[in-house]
């Protein structure tokens, strides 16, 4: 670990001028640089790459962290290449970024909108960041999404998944590879349908903020397509850490289907508090009473431990996908070998949509030949790419958002180990998850024009 | 000078020095040095942070250090302030003093409000009173006045208020001609707007933001030190003494307690107006109540009841907090380079829990440290050096550490 | 009315954790006068016990099965905890499946220990210091425990399962004439309950018929003449400290099945429980447990459908609007006394 | 019709009647003690004329207003200062801020938001609270720590306060208890300097009769809530009723 591949792009950059002897004044602004923000002069690029490292998303945080050291080794020609070799653009070499080595800072989002926002800032302001990645909330997203915009650099989103991202709050300097709401939706409908019947009644219950709200238009939407009904939508408070007195009525209103629109450890706890409540055993309406949690996570699932045996749910991706599926999915074993060799694990999804990401970003650059934001967003907008483990992939130029496969998964009953707590249940393929840009749940904002800074 | 005893004008002038150098003082190391990486803070979010914060502090003092009224929801306030702001700068325009006054009438008459409810009570009670009225705050604009698809979307909830190219801006432009959002200004001088020095291996960045929020929170600490001279002040600090004597003495103790809580609420409010002016999105959170509780650590950590320990407070706070979340193991490995390889790893995993993802816990224990030795603050820390330097006695230090009620410099 | 029964119950059981919480809040400010921030801590840590506990039955003797293998395509590893070598199979699993219980005897001494520890070595140089000072210091304690435990367990909820025979839910409803599913409880929310009645019940007992409880309600109404007739009560609240803190302890050892403990459990129910102290008035030990039990079951009714629609988002806000009210309407919340913290 | 009417003043707490029918007229420019035996009710009574307590029956007057009703700062502001058993000062500000305080109060009313003056360049106001400080003989103790001054002293700082708002009225409730005897001499002498100094009418209640005997021109005994009797000292201690009421268990105590 002694290798420190750390020198600040700052270096060269002053060796060059310190020659001109004293005050060089120039304005941030304009084109002292090559006319956008952080333009890399050095032989090194930062990337800075912006997760949750305390509060309830650490660990999240963590392995987003894994993956984007990782995919910066591969970049720098360090280890094995991961799904680099399997990457369908081929420009890559290993040899950084159009032959600058990439350098990278880390800050911390605590998944709040704000230090978010002042993390990236001095990624941005003093440590020359020319990219910004990671994130595990949709408000962080969206509120770094805008700041990213606004400063002239390039985010590539990481595990966001309101329909805001890249629908009302889309940006022009704004990237998703993670999927979203109404695909989770469209994805677990037609598996729904097959495991539950059409004639259902569910009651939701919905986290009380922007990432709950879109999730639940988007089941229901779904789900009473298929004939479905809705008893009730509740709202829980974000703080809410017991759930019982949102659990407990819903045996007796009718309903014969709970989704649990909630995320991290809202979802641990009210999974828990509804297994306990023994929902799970009971009958209603003549059948037997099912859990949906729209959304979850590996980690999601180890916090719940054996509660979420059975339930099904949606993911952008998981490890066990080319195993199970075929090459379709190919780069997935390619990255699991790479990140599992080097940490002991499988990655998360999380993991690799970070990963994903940052190679997203790097081939961009180096196909328009230019760090420029704007070229890097004209080489992203309508990239069509396979071999990054989610099958064949389109970055779609109208809101940047990633159109691929949709993982439906359900926890497994008795897992064999702690990696292995759910099963695929269903891939579904892009077209059912496809939706026009202006789809009514995404409208409501526009990407504007992109903005190198300067 | 200006109204000030000799004194308080040659802490004042240390102040506009601190504050008009900061963009050298907190630069110390050279561009690219591996120290410059992590303890370089001459960047402007984190100026713009430390003189936003010291003015929060600053104000948060007159009410908590002179009166003694414990408020436990004063980032209510803030956060009011900066929704205020916002929604200047989606309606009006994008100029920034309309948003900072706005901000900070918007926050008087909120802690008028709560003000006048919260001081029928004292001591704890009031700071459960405060704390209540926050937490419902941030929870409805969290939630219910934050829905996006609801008509009264006030808070934009999780994502915060942000700007919309599609916002009116009617004394301004929506959008700027090549279709991105307009920046913040002050008359035409761009609140991101920087002037780079280079001077050797060093660089220094002057930022319009932080130089006008530099400038607003020299007034407000000027206003500071009036106060604390006056009698207003006095008269606070004899609520904090002694209320059944003031009411004895025919003084009416609610009007001095609601005017401080105003006051130091208005301070707040400008503070939050003065954070979205630098960037304008304002998140719930600054609402929550560890954002409150940051407040009173700040006050303490610095001196309460002194004129410059909310600034210290403040700066040795958003320092280490921003400082310490980003070392990483691999700037880790760079210091320690120069070290032979084994002991370099070993004394990279003793450090690796209190860096990066540790940084609470180092936080904390920094608190727990200054508390616990320096009852008096940073203030006291640094009256105890000046008198080791001088020669004089730890113990006059500390008898006067325990008049540190009095207001010191 | 099902409803109402319904959440009658959820609000026990909520006020159960609440009471238990404040009590020991109240039981060292009322004694030490301090207010302890870290108490918070205190109860994540308990749970954290029931959590280590789990860990310790569960460590296992890893061979490798060459048949089966991993991930990386490695033998996979089979892992066989100890105790089931030890004890056999159907006790070690049964030892296992009881480690929640188990934990409060290791949970005990733990606290205890962790109480002693924490009162002479900080709080006690904090006793004359202002109220402002302990808060913080606690304050910073609280963040520090917190993070040890995410450096070793990770900030990820652990899932801490409650004994096998204690899941599922019981049928009130049929029980007193109601539709089947109407009212429906879990069984370990029922023993949660008992439990907390068990503990309060012990903590009032031991402080109203031992003499040992005399001295220290004598001394928390009046620390100086208690002194003055040459009762080290010192070494008396050393050990009420160490009482709060087991109590706190127990009530997060029991929470564990509830909810997955996690290293911020104890931040998300401090400004809660210091509500309900406050509401129920300082220094007031029955109020503490009255406020604990009003608040929770108050917030179980706004949270239904019916109360929500009439006001959106009460839910979110009750506790706080109930606490204005009670402070506003009486002044030393339920049952203070007067000029206790008021200063 | 004296400066401060007590008429028909009752008070209950509970089942206790603290004050039964007072009755009480105090002439301007008079030394006015009220005594009486622990439990008699002397506190309540002044309670009720500051504005701490509110009887249930009956009416105070005070130069012809009623002062019931009141909150105790504006009884202040009518003119009535008290002083307390135990001095009750401003510990944590210096001694010449004490002072000042009730200059304040005394020229601004109750409120005034004087936010931006430095109050050590108000001459007015300091030249008054150094002038009382002389007159208290603290000058020389205008900068210490009003907290760390000998009892006595606060005694006289807490005195000097009340006085420097020029009140027509100042009560004094048992300004010497828990004093060493010389500190009560020093007591007694200021106050039969201000009374024979300043236009003032002082009441003060009191348990040392030493005290009471050499200050007071009318004396009322307080016993059980009622008034006993009044008189001028002499009369007093002769009065048989008083005797057996109360300086009697004095006496033999």
């Amino acid at each position: 670990m002694s290798n420190s591949n750390f020198t600040r792009r700052g270096v060269l950059k002053t060796g060059s001028i310190a020659g001109a002897g004293l005050a060089l004044p120039t304005y941030l602004s304009a084109a002292a640089h090559s006319g956008f923000t952080n333009a890399p002069t050095g032989d090194t690029v930062t990337l800075g790459f912006n997760v949750p490292q305390s509060g309830p998303y650490a660990d999240e945080g963590a392995d987003e962290l894994r993956a984007f050291e990782l995919a910066v080794e591969h970049l720098n020609g360090q280890g094995d290449g991961g799904m680099m070799s399997t990457f369908s653009s081929k420009v890559l070499d290993g040899t950084g970024i159009m032959g600058k080595k990439v350098d990278f800072v880390t800050g911390d989002t605590q998944t709040k909108s704000d230090a978010a926002r002042a993390s990236a800032k001095s990624m941005i302001e003093k440590d020359g960041a020319i990219m910004i990645s990671g994130g595990s909330s949709s408000g962080v997203a969206v509120a770094v999404q805008g700041l990213c915009q606004e400063a002239g650099v390039i985010f590539m989103a990481g595990l966001t998944h309101s329909n805001d991202t890249t629908g009302k709050d889309k940006k022009a300097n704004g990237f998703r590879h993670f999927f979203n709401a109404y695909m989770s939706a469209a994805a677990l409908a037609p598996v729904l349908e097959q495991l539950y019947g059409t004639d259902r009644r569910a009651y939701h219950l919905t986290a009380d903020y922007t990432w709950g709200w879109t999730q639940e238009e988007s089941i229901a939407a779904a789900t009473e397509a298929l004939g479905w009904d809705t008893v009730e939508k509740v709202r829980t408070p974000l703080a809410a850490t017991d759930f019982s007195s949102y659990i407990a009525p819903v045996l007796n209103s009718g309903a014969d289907v709970l989704v649990l629109n909630h995320y991290g450890g809202n979802m641990v706890n009210s999974l828990t508090n509804a297994v306990q409540f023994g929902l799970r055993e009971k009958q209603a309406n003549g059948k037997n009473f099912e859990i949906v949690v729209p959304l979850y996570s590996e980690l999601m699932a180890k916090g719940a431990g054996r509660n979420i045996a059975g339930i099904v749910g949606s993911q952008n991706w998981d490890w066990k996908l080319e195993n199970e599926k075929g090459d379709r999915y190919a780069g997935t074993n390619a990255f699991v070998k790479s990140f599992g060799e080097k940490y002991g694990f499988p990655p998360s999804q999380a993991a690799q949509t970070c990963y994903a990401q940052t190679l997203l970003y790097a081939d961009a650059v180096t196909r328009a030949g230019s760090f420029n934001p704007c070229a890097v967003v004209e080489a992203l907008e309508g990239f069509e790419f396979d071999g990054l483990g989610n099958g064949p992939t389109l970055y779609r130029a109208g809101d940047h958002q990633c159109f691929k496969d949709v993982v439906v998964v359900r926890g497994k009953e008795n897992p064999e180990n702690e990696f292995d707590l759910v099963e695929i249940v269903e891939v579904t393929p892009t077209e059912q998850v496809t939706y026009p840009v202006d789809h009514p749940m995404f409208s409501g904002g526009a990407l504007g024009s992109c903005n190198p800074g300067a | 000078m200006l109204g000030l005893t000799k004194k308080d004008f040659t802490l004042f002038v240390v102040v506009i020095v601190m504050v008009a150098l900061a963009p050298f003082l907190l630069n110390p190391f050279p561009q690219g040095s591996s120290l410059a990486q992590m303890f370089n803070a001459g960047y402007p979010d984190l100026m713009q942070r430390f003189v936003i914060f010291g003015i929060l502090v600053i104000g948060f003092n007159i009410l908590f250090g002179l009166t003694g009224y414990l408020s436990f929801g004063h980032a209510a306030f803030l956060g009011v302030g900066s929704y205020s702001a916002v929604w200047m700068f989606k309606l009006l325009g994008m100029n920034v003093i309309p948003g900072i006054l706005l901000s900070m009438v918007v926050a008087g008459i909120f802690a008028l409000a709560i003000g006048y409810v919260s001081l029928r009570r004292s001591g704890i009670y009031f700071s459960i009173l405060t704390l209540a009225f926050a937490q419902m705050s941030y929870n409805l604009a969290y939630s219910v006045l934050g829905n996006p698809s609801s008509n009264f979307n006030l808070t934009n909830g999780e994502t915060g208020l942000q700007l919309l190219l599609t916002d009116p801006r009617i004394l301004g432009q929506s959008t700027t001609p090549d279709g991105s959002l307009p920046v913040t200004n002050f008359f035409g001088i761009a609140m991101r707007d920087s002037y780079e020095l280079r001077l050797g291996d060093w660089l220094f960045t002057f930022n319009a933001g932080y130089y006008l929020c530099g400038i607003i929170m020299l007034i407000s600490f000027y206003i500071s030190i009036r106060i604390f001279r006056s009698p207003f002040g006095m008269m606070l600090r004899a609520v904090k003494s002694n209320q059944q004597r003031m009411n004895y003495t025919g003084l009416n103790t609610k009007p001095y307690t609601l005017a401080a809580f105003v006051i130091s609420g208005v301070y707040a409010g400008l503070a939050g107006g003065l954070l979205s002016s630098m960037d304008p999105l304002a998140g719930a959170e600054r609402m929550h109540w560890t954002a409150s509780g940051e407040i009173v650590i700040m006050a303490i950590l610095g001196g309460v009841g002194t004129l410059i320990g909310p600034i210290l407070g403040a700066g040795f706070n958003e320092y280490f907090k921003n400082i310490l979340s980003k070392i990483n193991d691999s700037v880790l490995h760079q210091w320690l380079g120069f070290l032979p390889d084994g002991i370099e790893d070993f004394l990279v995993t003793i450090i690796h829990p209190f860096v990066g993802k540790g940084w609470h816990l180092t936080l904390g224990l920094l608190f727990m440290i200054v508390i616990i030795f320096l009852p008096g603050g940073l203030v006291e820390g640094g009256k105890r050096l000046g008198g080791m330097i001088t020669g004089r006695t730890r113990r006059s230090a500390k008898a006067e550490a325990k008049q540190r009620n009095h207001p010191a410099e | 009315m099902d409803q109402i029964i319904l959440q009658f119950l959820n609000g026990l059981d909520k006020g159960s954790a609440y009471a238990l919480i404040a009590l020991g809040l109240t039981l060292i400010f009322g004694t030490l006068g301090v207010v302890n921030f870290a108490h918070g801590a205190l109860f994540m840590i308990g749970a954290f016990c029931a959590v280590t506990v789990q860990r310790i039955l569960t460590l296992s003797t890893v061979v490798e099965d060459p048949t089966k293998t991993d991930f990386l395509g490695n033998p996979a590893k089979i892992s066989t905890p100890y105790v089931e070598s030890w004890f056999g199979p159907e006790m070690g699993a049964a030892l296992i499946d009881w480690s929640v219980p188990l934990a409060i005897v290791f949970a005990i001494p733990i606290m205890v220990a962790l109480g002693f520890i924490m009162e002479r070595g900080l709080i006690k140089h904090f006793y004359k210091r202002p109220h402002a000072d302990q808060i913080l210091v606690t304050f910073g304690l609280a963040i520090v425990l917190q993070e040890v435990i995410k450096a070793f367990y990770g900030a990820n909820p652990i899932p801490t399962g409650a004994p096998e025979v204690f899941r599922g839910s019981f049928d009130f409803g049929v029980l007193i004439g109601f539709d089947p599913n109407a009212i429906i409880y879990p069984y370990w929310r029922m023993v949660y309950f008992a439990f907390a009645a068990v503990i309060i019940g012990a903590v009032f007992a031991f402080l109203q018929f031992t003499t040992f409880g005399m001295v220290v309600r004598a001394g928390m109404a009046d620390r100086e003449t208690v002194g003055l007739l040459g009762i080290n009560i010192d070494r008396r609240f050393t050990i009420m400290f160490g009482i709060a803190a087991a109590v706190a302890g127990l009530a997060g050892v029991m929470y564990a099945p509830i909810n997955s403990p996690n290293y911020h459990m104890g931040m998300d129910f401090l400004v809660l429980s210091f509500v309900v102290v406050v509401v129920g008035g300082m220094g007031s030990l029955p109020g503490a447990v009255l406020a604990g039990f009003l608040l929770g079951i108050l917030e179980a009714f706004a949270s239904m459908n019916e109360v929500k629609a009439i006001f959106p988002g009460i839910d979110q806000i009750i506790i706080y609007v109930v606490a204005i009210i009670i402070i506003l309407t009486r002044p030393r919340g339920l049952m203070g006394r007067k000029g206790v913290m008021e200063e | 019709m004296g400066i401060l009417e007590v008429k028909n003043v009752n008070k209950r707490f509970g089942g206790l009647q603290a004050l039964g029918d007072v009755n009480l007229s105090i002439a301007e420019h008079s030394v006015h003690a009220i005594i009486g035996p622990n439990g008699a009710g002397k506190s309540t009574l002044l309670n009720c004329l500051v504005g701490k307590l509110m009887p249930d029956t009956g009416s105070v007057l005070f130069d012809g207003q009623s002062v019931l009703g009141r909150k105790p700062y504006q009884i202040n502001q009518m003119g009535i200062s008290r002083v307390f058993q135990t001095p009750e000062i401003f510990g944590d500000l210096s001694v010449l801020e004490n002072m000042m305080i009730p200059c304040f109060a005394k020229r601004d009313g109750s409120f005034g938001l004087n936010a931006m003056t430095n109050m050590l360049k108000d001459r007015e106001i300091v030249e008054r609270a150094e002038h009382m400080l002389e007159e208290m003989n603290m000058a020389d103790k205008r900068h210490m720590h009003s907290a760390s001054l000998s009892r006595g002293d606060k005694r006289r700082l807490e005195i000097g306060m009340c006085l420097s708002q020029e009140p027509r009225l100042l009560l004094l409730d048992e300004p010497t208890a828990g004093m060493a005897r010389a500190d009560t001499n020093n007591t007694i002498d200021l106050l039969k300097q201000i009374r024979d100094q300043r236009d003032i009418t002082i009441v003060i209640i009191e348990h040392d009769m030493h005290v009471v005997f050499s200050l007071a021109e009318r004396i009322t005994v307080l016993a059980q809530g009622t008034p006993l009797v009044e008189d001028t000292p002499d009369k007093i201690k002769g009065h048989p009723k008083v005797r057996e009421a109360y300086l009697g268990e004095t006496q033999a105590a």
